[in-house]
């Protein structure tokens, strides 16, 4: 459903990714990870549509979205958990949720939604009223991957989701984002933490330096002695 | 390359600079009102550096330039008024009463930063901003120095050799300066000033001594000025004078003394190149200004400095790779 | 006693045109962080727009403010569009010298178009005169915009709070890409915002020039920066503190001249500012919110 | 005597109070951890060591001697230093210039001897001395190379890195690193624990550290402290704080 | 309307400042230096428009001794520094023999001293401080001097008003407000006259009712307001709204309020140049060349004095019969002249012997109330 294509990105003379492609498919959770500056980042900015890449393009549902802007994107069912949470900090719970609901054309009724999300996270019901940025770095990171489903995405992009993270939220993060995609969303996961993203994923690719050294099924690469050697300490 | 080398590079360069000048304004190739210019470029550009080490090295938005340039010019003029006819030397007059207008304004600068310096970004702007109309309106309001009425009878002391004199000797303190323990300290503050005080910069301290000594220098370009128009109009010194400057210093480059320069130049000739086209000449400058900025975001020359020594490294290295070619 | 309210009137007359252009800039500052100096000359623009409105095309004075409120959205989103846009990602203060440039171009475009001769507005019938309450005269201006300001300042506060676009503007305000990753158009929603500043410099602008009846290009620049003076004073990107900025302004200003010195009283203005940002650095219904470090 | 030791320190913000009654005492060539779960307080705690908040309740001694009210830049010079959990280069400014402004306080040359540094005077010697320091400091982190390149272009890694080389450069006594691990994959950290032993061997100072990277806390710390809502929970060896029900419960999870 | 731009074709064509379209080689050079851009621009295009008529009418009966004139115009911004930079400029690169303007008193203060040194004859039309002649033999004015014209105003309103209690509103950061101001309290209180109110103001203020309802409370039977008319047509709408009962005087730089504000302003007294209703010839023939040239738009006092300065500059280098500078200055000193702005002798300092023009604004109209030397 996602696929990039040979992808070449620069902030100004600085090369960041040098020929990049991977797909993902319907349902899959596909996770890219390397080492710090490796370029993960600027994958997923340029997935988004908030970078462009110099050449290369990227396909989502079959349609070339590389010149198409960021929002637009959005609304055809890509959603991101950014990098570092980026939750709007002087705005609720609740309307950073409705944030994450901007995209969507059927007007109003996100009452479904608000359960749906609730259930997820019974922490963000407790808080809605209190300003995002008032909140722990555990309960930002829950009220991003809220924020983000409420679009209800097709294909949702997380970046290093559990940065930060005390080891107890780190494994309820893991296990929420299995549910999500077993309600049926197709997930591309970056994660420093490679262990528990590689157990997680179906596929996987390794990022050093702008370009894909290594790819595969995620088990093997759990088991793949360069891998571990690198990433799994 | 030895630093002491790089220094004499340097001086070198400053020292054909001059007498190449000289030359042309003694054979007639440059004339009068050239020098003229040169003189108000070289006022510009000690203001805009001035500012620059404000705002571009030690971060703070200032937008009251002119209030310390007013204090610098009225002492300045206060001064060599009062010792018109002791029969001091000119220079000797020039360089006192600059250093009375410098210490005044740095005086000024000192009380009105210990308050102001505790605000940050546009809040500080704004109060630099009103301390600069408090200032002027101050001036209106003392009848001891003249009110509203210019000053008049100020003897005219600077020529092209005292302002570029004056130039090197202001760019060459502030560029020391800078390239020390105390600037190193300074631009900390820039740069992250709770990072600052987490290695030992008294920050305090230094945005204070920062802010005094960018005073201190607006000060002598304030005094530089009444000697060059030997009157002052203290209608001068409004907030648009402040943007003015302030306008040198964006378009140069924020940090960067040498984008000053080439911007006060820039502008200098610019300003008296439009005449041409009279009425439009402002709104031409505006237009061209938005549109220097839309192409240069970050100035001319960004934070860095244009180098002589770098220049000629650059200029070697060129010539070398090529004979490697051969 | 009956001279103290009587001062106090005028400085709320004055406050309330304050006010008005206050909501403008602190509207664009809490939304682009940029101080659009270029405000000021937008206020001056719609004077024009709206005296040539009643002038040339005859128009009553309701439809000559809607007039001159919509040229001046369209003119606001115009310079955003060339001016501001092209700098989004650049230091802030190049966006500020952008504005300033601006600001001279219109200033000084309006005066070789238009003249420096100081145009009348035309009197408006209905808002001549003045009505005395217990002995004290209180111009009709005055309550036109006094109603006027405090109606936009509930409008605005309500479009920023409570309306989808209102959100979105703070949610870009607060990190535009976060916004882009929500599907938030950023460029409509900046330029609504300017077009919504805009039109309240423009409203302040007839206005102003109601209540003073002169329109020259160089109007704008200090009801612009006592506006803005106003808007840091109530704590910048606060739509209620700009209002409260302004009226406070107004008043003081008017007492300062009335009861201490009118020669100083720009001067007072300003010290009185510098003591409230010294207790309340972020003006009075900021709220201090030092970095987390 | 202890290097660092703080008697009921507590911080309230506005009604909520985010540390309380913490108690902590560190030694000479201590490596202490500092864990808890998000928003617990640990950051809040080295502000409240570095000066930058003030405390509410409580002291907080140095050698002996209170600390409380100075600014940050005075206990710089009582031997405490620290890096950022949200990192705080002084990033368009070179690698080099970042540490060297770290050695502000051991210089001493004035404003007079800045503009007319004549031969031989002490400018140059501290400024050749500094610079040589610097240089060795960025060696040990394997960033020599870097020296010139602005702080900002630098990968995440190294800017943690340069954060604490940075901190080193102080002089200090006791090391405070916030989340040194922050953003690095497993064999990055590893090597982070092979630099932070070393430098307490090499600087002989004494660390301690706020991590969420277990592997790393347990790995190197002699000592952890676990708090949970501003308090301490618990206090013990690795084994004992990996094995306290309460601390499973609050923050480690099955 | 053909015809009036046919004749403003010719007045442009025969002194283009950048002298593109007629190079003559031979042409007498006079610099002009007016503010063009700037908050003042109109006073410096007024007297820019009125020199240009000047040299025009000259060069069209033939220039002086044959030669034609070419008048060089700079914007100066109404800046000193600037003022000084174009004044080298037309010394330096156009090698003027003489120079009008500038036009603003501290940047005619600012060129004095270049002017004196360069022995350049200057005649500012407009220059009202005291100081811009003092102390120089190559610089003139055509206008009458602050402490002059302030006198003037307060014996008027001592002696043919009977005022004996006046306040002052003046424009505290204005040379020449403060000026007028200065000597019109002088001169009142000299007569007897009580000053109850000495009030300032800032440049660019708008509201003045809170200072006028504390004037309001001691109750002045006049108001002397030294401004230029805008700000005096503002103040005078906020007298009658606070219900201020008292007569209003000015100086010149009232002329032209009657166009606008002429309901507020009915009943005032202001001190001028010259009356537009004079029935003198050289005032109705300047006033038909002026609106010929220039769209049919009436002069005002600016113009008039740049028309009388540019023609006792050109006079007196017809008189001199060469373009030295210190023959010009002989013969600007010896000038004997009918202007526009009456007739005009100069003194030891180079300012104009002439008398001023008391007038009263009635039903929108000025009339001549009396001429007082
Ligand atoms: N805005 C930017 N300007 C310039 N260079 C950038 C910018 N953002 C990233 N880079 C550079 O591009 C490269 C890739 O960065 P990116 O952030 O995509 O890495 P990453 O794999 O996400 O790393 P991390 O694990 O630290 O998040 C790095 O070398 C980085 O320094
Ligand atoms: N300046 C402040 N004003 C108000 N509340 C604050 C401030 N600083 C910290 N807090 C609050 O204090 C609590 C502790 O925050 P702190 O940053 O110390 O947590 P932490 O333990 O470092 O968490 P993490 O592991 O996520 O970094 C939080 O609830 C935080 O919101
Ligand atoms: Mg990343
Ligand atoms: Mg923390």
């Amino acid at each position: 459903m996602l696929k990039v294509n040979d992808i070449q990105v620069y902030y100004g003379a600085i090369h960041a990714i040098k020929g990049i492609s991977f797909e993902v498919n319907q349902g899959e959770i596909v996770t890219l990870i390397g080492a710090n500056g490796a370029g993960k980042t600027t994958i997923l900015h340029t997935v988004s549509g908030l970078i462009k890449p110099k050449t290369g393009n990227v396909q989502l549902f079959d349609k070339e979205i590389s010149n198409i802007e960021a929002h637009k994107i959005v609304e055809m069912g890509m959603a991101q958990v950014p990098e570092g949470r980026r939750v709007f900090a002087k705005m609720s719970v609740q309307e950073n949720l409705e944030m994450g609901a901007f995209s969507r054309k059927d007007k109003g009724n996100f009452d479904a939604d608000y359960d749906m999300v609730f259930e997820k996270f019974p922490r963000l019901k407790e808080r809605r009223k209190q300003l995002a940025g008032t909140m722990s770095g555990g309960e930002q990171q829950m009220l991003a991957m809220a924020r983000a489903l409420m679009s209800r995405p097709k294909i949702l992009l997380m970046d290093e989701p559990s940065m930060g993270l005390a080891p107890i939220l780190v494994d309820e993060i893991f296990n929420i984002i299995q549910e999500i995609n077993k309600a049926g969303t197709t997930i591309l996961l970056v994660e420093q933490n490679a262990h528990k993203a590689l157990t997680i994923a179906s596929r996987a690719y390794v990022l050093e330096t702008g370009t894909v050294v290594l790819s595969g099924p995620a088990n093997e690469l759990l088991d793949n002695d360069e891998v571990k050697r690198a990433y799994l300490g | 390359m030895k630093k002491w080398q790089e220094l004499l590079i340097s001086l070198t360069g400053i020292t054909i600079l001059y007498i190449l000048i000289s030359m042309l304004l003694k054979f007639g190739v440059l004339n009068n009102y050239n020098r003229g210019i040169m003189v108000l470029i070289g006022i510009n550009i000690i203001a805009a550096a001035s500012l620059n080490f404000a705002t571009g090295i030690l971060g703070q938005l200032a937008l009251g330039h002119a209030g310390f340039m007013a204090i610098g010019a009225y002492s300045a003029a206060i001064f060599s008024k009062a010792v018109g006819d002791a029969g001091m030397p000119d220079v000797v007059v020039l360089i006192i009463a600059l250093c009375i207008a410098g210490t005044m304004a740095a005086i000024f600068g000192i009380a009105i930063g210990i308050p102001a310096l505790r605000l940050r970004g546009d809040y500080l702007g704004i109060v630099t901003l009103g301390f600069g109309e408090i200032i002027r309106i101050s001036i209106y309001n003392i009848k001891a120095i003249g009110g509203a009425r210019p000053v008049l009878g100020i003897p005219n002391l600077i020529g092209f050799t005292e302002i570029f004199f004056l130039v090197v000797i202001v760019l060459m303190a502030l560029f020391l300066m800078i390239r020390s323990r105390h600037g190193r300290a300074i631009l900390s503050i820039r740069e992250n000033e709770i990072a600052a005080e987490a290695v030992g910069i008294p920050t305090t301290f230094y945005k204070i001594f920062g802010f005094a000594t960018s005073a201190f220098f607006a000060g002598i370009a304030g005094g530089a000025l009444a000697f060059n128009q030997r009157m002052i109009d203290p209608r001068k010194f409004t907030f648009m004078f402040s943007v003015e400057i302030f306008i040198i210093v964006v378009l140069g480059g924020m940090g960067s003394l040498t984008g000053t320069v080439v911007a006060a130049v820039v502008l200098g000739i610019l300003n008296e190149w439009l005449h041409f086209i009279d009425q439009y000449r402002l709104v031409i400058y505006a237009l061209l200004l938005v549109v220097m900025m839309i192409v240069r975001p970050s100035g001319l020359f960004g934070t860095r400095e244009f180098s002589l020594v770098g220049l000629i490294k650059k200029v070697i290295r060129f010539t070398k790779s090529n004979k490697n070619v051969e | 006693m009956k001279d103290f309210l009587q001062q106090i009137i005028y400085g709320i007359n004055a406050g309330s045109i304050y006010a008005l252009i206050a909501l403008g800039y602190t509207m664009v500052y809490g939304i682009v962080k940029l101080i659009n100096f270029a405000h000021g000359d937008i206020l001056m623009m719609g004077a024009y727009f709206g005296l040539l409105a009643i002038t040339v095309l005859g128009l009553p004075f309701p439809l000559a403010i809607v007039i001159a409120m919509l040229v001046c959205a369209a003119f606001g989103m115009i310079i955003n569009k060339v001016a501001y846009k092209p700098l989004r990602n650049a230091p802030r203060i190049s966006a500020l010298i952008t504005a300033l440039g601006i600001s001279m171009f219109l200033e000084n475009y309006f005066v070789v178009q238009f003249g420096l001769e100081v145009r009348k507005m035309p009197e408006i019938a209905w808002l001549k005169g003045e009505v005395f309450i217990g002995g004290l005269s209180i111009p009709k201006v005055t309550f036109l915009i006094v109603g006027l300001s405090i109606a936009c300042m509930i409008a605005l506060q309500f479009i920023v709070r409570k309306t989808k676009v209102g959100k979105a503007m703070r949610a870009v305000s607060e990190d535009m890409q976060a916004a882009k990753l929500m599907g938030i158009n950023v460029d409509k929603t900046i330029s609504i915002t300017f077009a919504l500043g805009s039109a309240l410099g423009g409203l302040g602008g007839v206005l102003y020039s109601v209540a003073y009846y002169q329109v020259e290009p160089y109007m704008g620049i200090l009801p612009g920066l006592k506006a803005f003076v106003a808007a840091v004073l109530g704590g910048i990107g606060i739509i209620p503190g700009a209002m409260f900025g302004g009226f406070v302004m107004g008043i003081i200003e008017n007492l300062t001249k009335g009861f201490i010195s009118s020669s100083w009283s720009n001067a007072i203005l300003f010290g009185i500012l510098i003591l409230v940002l010294l207790f309340k650095p972020s003006g009075i219904f900021g709220k201090n919110t030092r970095e987390k470090v | 005597m202890a290097l660092l030791e703080t008697n009921n320190l507590g911080i309230t913000f506005g009604g909520l109070r985010a540390v309380g009654n913490f108690d902590i005492s560190i030694g000479e060539h201590e490596l202490v951890g500092l864990i808890g779960p998000n928003g617990a307080g640990k950051t809040t705690i080295f502000n409240l060591l570095t000066g930058v908040y003030l405390p509410t309740e409580g002291d907080i001694l140095v050698d002996g001697k209170s600390v409380v009210g100075l600014k940050p830049y005075q206990i710089v010079t009582r031997g405490l230093s620290r890096t950022f959990q949200n990192i705080r280069l002084f990033k368009d400014l070179t690698v080099i210039d970042n540490v060297k402004i770290a050695f502000h306080q051991q210089m001493k040359y004035g404003i007079f001897n800045t503009l007319f540094r004549f031969p031989g005077t002490r400018f140059w010697k501290e400024e050749a001395e500094i610079d040589i320091k610097a240089r060795e400091l960025l060696k040990i982190f394997n960033m020599e190379e870097s020296a010139d390149k602005l702080s900002k272009n630098l990968p995440y890694g190294q800017q943690r890195k340069l954060e604490i080389a940075r901190a080193l450069a102080t002089n200090p006594k006791l090391v405070l690193l916030d989340e040194p691990a922050a953003g690095m994959n497993p064999q990055e950290t590893k090597e982070l624990m092979d630099t932070i032993r070393f430098i307490r061997e090499k600087f002989d100072v004494s660390i301690l550290l706020i991590e969420h990277d277990m592997s790393l806390v347990m790995g190197i710390c002699e000592r952890i402290v676990v708090i949970d809502y501003g308090m301490i929970i618990a206090k013990g060896t690795p084994e004992e704080i990996k094995n306290n029900p309460k601390v499973i419960g609050a923050y480690l999870g099955a | 309307s053909k015809e009036e731009v046919k004749d403003k074709e010719v007045v442009e064509d025969t002194d283009n400042p950048e002298g593109e379209t007629t190079p003559d080689a031979g042409a007498i050079k006079v610099g002009l230096i007016v503010p063009k851009t700037g908050q003042v621009a109109q006073y410096g295009i007024a007297v820019e428009n009125a020199a240009k008529l000047a040299v025009a009418e000259v060069n069209a009966a033939g220039g002086i001794n044959g030669q034609q004139v070419e008048l060089i115009s700079y914007d100066n911004k109404a800046d000193a520094a600037e003022s000084i930079s174009v004044f080298n400029r037309l010394v330096d690169n156009d090698k003027i023999v003489a120079l009008i303007g500038p036009v603003i008193s501290s940047t005619s203060l600012a060129v004095g001293p270049l002017a004196e040194e360069a022995g350049i004859p200057m005649i500012s039309p407009t220059a009202t401080n005291l100081n811009v002649t003092v102390g120089y033999d190559y610089v003139f004015r055509a206008c009458y001097i602050d402490p002059y014209q302030g006198g003037t105003v307060a014996k008027f309103a001592t002696e043919n008003l009977g005022a004996k209690k006046a306040a002052i509103l003046y424009n505290s950061g204005d040379d020449y407000s403060t000026g007028l101001a200065e000597a019109f309290k002088a001169t009142f209180e000299q007569a007897g006259g009580t000053i109850t109110n000495y009030e300032g103001y800032t440049v660019d203020d708008k509201d003045f009712k809170a200072v006028l309802t504390k004037i309001k409370g001691n109750g002045p039977e006049a108001l002397f307001v030294p401004d230029y008319y805008n700000t005096v047509g503002l103040i005078a709408g906020q007298v009658k709204e606070v219900g201020l009962d008292v007569t209003m005087l000015g100086g010149d730089g009232w002329d032209d309020v009657q166009k606008e504000y002429a309901e507020v302003m009915e009943g005032g007294f202001f001190a001028n140049h010259y009356a537009a209703d004079d029935p003198d010839p050289i005032v109705q023939d300047f006033i038909t060349a002026y609106k010929g040239a220039y769209n049919g738009e009436t002069p005002n006092a600016l113009a008039a004095l740049g028309y009388d300065a540019a023609k006792i500059m050109l006079a007196a280098i017809q008189t001199a019969g060469s373009t030295d500078g210190d023959a010009i200055r002989a013969a600007i000193k010896a000038t004997d002249l009918d202007a526009v702005a009456g007739h005009i002798t100069f003194d030891e300092n180079g300012d104009p012997l002439k008398a001023i023009s008391m007038i009263k604004i009635v039903a929108g109209e000025l009339k001549l109330e009396a001429k007082v030397q």
